[in-house]
């Protein structure tokens, strides 16, 4: 009798053998498919293989031999056409890195956002004496190193912003803490002249942990795109 | 010589002699060059190019040429230089090679010939098999409709600690020196204090809180202080000239000042 | 113990299953390939693949695993490509665009180009024994098969014409020693004697790095429009 392991094939063997079943007729769709350059409906396809082939079979079959593959054979109302596989779309960009500046408005909320986190628009604007135009947050949103923390407990429940560890990891700072304060600036020369009693730069922290006057960010400030999702802030 | 001799059937008419019209006619257009008719005579040889006749080659070739002309047919140079090299050729053949050391010797000469038919005879052949491949586009195709590779613009921003750190400070400066400004501008001085005192405590002769005089000059509380300090300092050095009259009844309650009258000289 | 035919799984369960385990990195070969319009580079599949991947590797798997399809991957030169089974060309005609139809001379000339690449004009000559090889080389130039490599170091210094990728592609050959009957042709000692003394190269070749007998075209050259630009070439 047989052992288990002497009637165990490679499966790739078994694999391959599948292949060489396959009807010739397979093969054709496959070409004409590949080769065509739109999609093609059943009546063509019928008209060019052998007749008496049930076609709407042979493509259902060859649909689910693809199914798993990074090439799907799909389905355009009667047409059917090749396709590379929707979750591989991304492979399909290319991206052109753009070399962009922040404007000094940007770099200014965002010193602001840094240095003073949590902090919500109106705070922002009361800090730099202007009001900060939408499109300042927008932009900084964009570069994926601030990102809405929380809703301040507050009329009107403002956004709170802050930064992430893109922002750290592009300043090449290891913590938040280490942003230089008020000693630290004047003594780079940073800041210079007399300032006026009670200037202060605060002790920036990045804690995740919301604070006592936060409230967390609900579904829908999700949904609204404000929040970067998770992969694309890896990125 | 016939024209069966020369091999020539297929660029021949043998529609039947017809003695006003010459029998043969030679279709030298179809011949790529005198190398071509050479390898169409050979073919007619019906022998290996490798065991060809050079000699049997060259007269067929000169007697082609010779029935062309006959026939006024004009010949390409190439031609003609062709059957010039072979009639030489021919009778370095047909002489008894004198061993002189110097140049190819007519066998090598031969022997050149016939590596150059069969290295066209090959390239040929090998042209033949190179056109029956799979072509792309005849016999095989790339894909159809190709997906478009999308470029996706990213913008790398950059930005330095410097130009955060300096952003930071331009601002926090910027805003700071702004309030200071500010402040100046709502600091009383003692002269614009005593002034406006002077303007104010002349139209009272009653006894009156002084904040609720200040007051209406104090845009936003924080001035409240500064007002408050200048205007005191004021209304002491002009209690002091004996202008005013000052009232507290103890620390911390409202002061009253009234305007110190001519005729009330008497202090509280 | 179990019997055969408990054993026995349905081949084609065991070819799903063979799918399954296939590295994801073979689906995203796939889709690249399928979606490219042009025959791609190795290095460009594999900087867009996850790093440390045997890309060499898993495209001969690829090539196998699509061998017995109407579909095949095929590689041509460093690059690799999706095309349709040789032969289904019959399945295929009303695809097929008709292609120019090059004179029996110009097939001929490509064919020495092709087999004795280097080659000048003059050495075309030589073995077609006609001097009117200056229009098929035009006809051959536009069919973007061939391109002037160089110019031999020679009196008058002629320019030395090749073969490039999309002869290579053209013609299905995954490398020039694949030419048909080259071996033969070498055998015969056919392939050396068109070169000049002193420069016998045993083997046709399209490595642009140039022969020793060869110098690098000039700038007028490329003003001529003789040679195809670079950009263009990638293309």
């Amino acid at each position: 009798m047989a052992s288990l392991a002497e009637i165990r094939m490679d499966i790739d063997e078994v694999a391959d053998a599948a292949l060489e079943r396959r009807p010739e007729e397979l093969r054709q769709l496959e070409a004409l498919l590949f080769a065509a350059s739109e999609p093609l409906d059943e009546k063509v396809l019928a008209s060019r293989l052998a007749g008496g082939v049930d076609v709407r079979n042979l493509l259902r079959r060859l649909q689910s031999e693809y199914a798993a593959r990074g090439v799907n054979l799909v389905r355009i109302g009667n047409k059917w056409t090749f396709r590379t596989a929707n979750d591989l779309s991304w492979l399909l960009t290319r991206e052109a890195i753009q070399p962009r500046k922040l404007s000094r408005a940007a770099m200014e909320t965002l010193a602001i956002i840094a240095y003073h986190q949590p902090v919500t628009r109106a705070e922002i604007e009361e800090i730099r004496g202007v009001s900060a135009a939408k499109g300042t947050l927008d932009v900084l949103l964009e570069t994926g190193w601030i990102r809405p923390r929380g809703r301040r407990k507050a009329p009107g429940r403002p956004l709170t912003y802050g930064t992430n560890e893109a922002f750290l990891s592009h300043f090449g700072l290891e913590k938040l803490s280490d942003l230089p304060g008020l000693d630290e600036l004047q003594g780079a020369g940073l800041i210079e002249g007399s300032l006026p009693a009670g200037f202060s730069v605060p002790m920036p922290s990045d804690d995740p942990a919301l604070r006592e006057d936060e409230e967390p960010l609900e579904e829908s400030d999700l949904d609204l795109g404000l929040v970067p999702q998770p992969a694309g802030r890896e990125d | 010589m016939s024209a069966t001799e020369w091999g020539l059937e297929p660029f021949a008419s043998d529609a039947g002699p017809e003695p006003d019209e010459p029998r043969l006619i030679v279709d030298v257009e179809g011949f790529e060059g005198p190398l071509d008719l050479l390898l169409a005579l050979a073919r007619e040889q019906k022998v290996d190019l490798a065991k060809i006749s050079i000699l049997a080659l060259a007269d067929q070739y000169l007697a082609f040429i010779e029935q062309a002309r006959w026939l006024r047919l004009e010949l390409a140079a190439d031609y003609l230089v062709m059957a010039a090299w072979l009639a030489y050729l021919k009778s370095r053949l047909l002489l008894p090679e004198v061993p002189s050391g110097e140049g190819p010797s007519a066998a090598d000469l031969a022997n050149a010939l016939a590596l150059r038919l069969k290295r066209l005879a090959a390239i040929r052949v090998a042209a033949g098999r190179l056109f029956e491949r799979a072509q792309l586009g005849r016999d095989v195709f790339a894909r159809g409709a190709p997906e478009p590779i999308a470029e996706i613009k990213r913008p790398q921003w950059s930005a330095t600690l410097y130009d955060l750190l300096t952003a930071y400070t331009r601002e926090r400066q910027r805003h700071a020196l702004a309030r200071v400004r500010l402040t100046k501008r709502a600091v009383w001085s003692l002269a614009e204090a005593r002034a406006a005192l002077e303007r104010l405590i002349g139209a009272a002769s009653e006894w009156m809180a002084i904040d609720q005089f200040l007051i209406a000059y104090v845009v936003e509380p924080s001035m409240r202080a500064t007002v408050f300090a200048s205007s005191l300092a004021a209304m002491l050095e002009m209690a002091r000239e004996g202008q005013i009259e000052l009232n507290q009844h103890t620390a911390f309650t409202p002061i009253y000042v009234r305007k110190r009258a001519q005729a009330q000289a008497a202090s509280p």
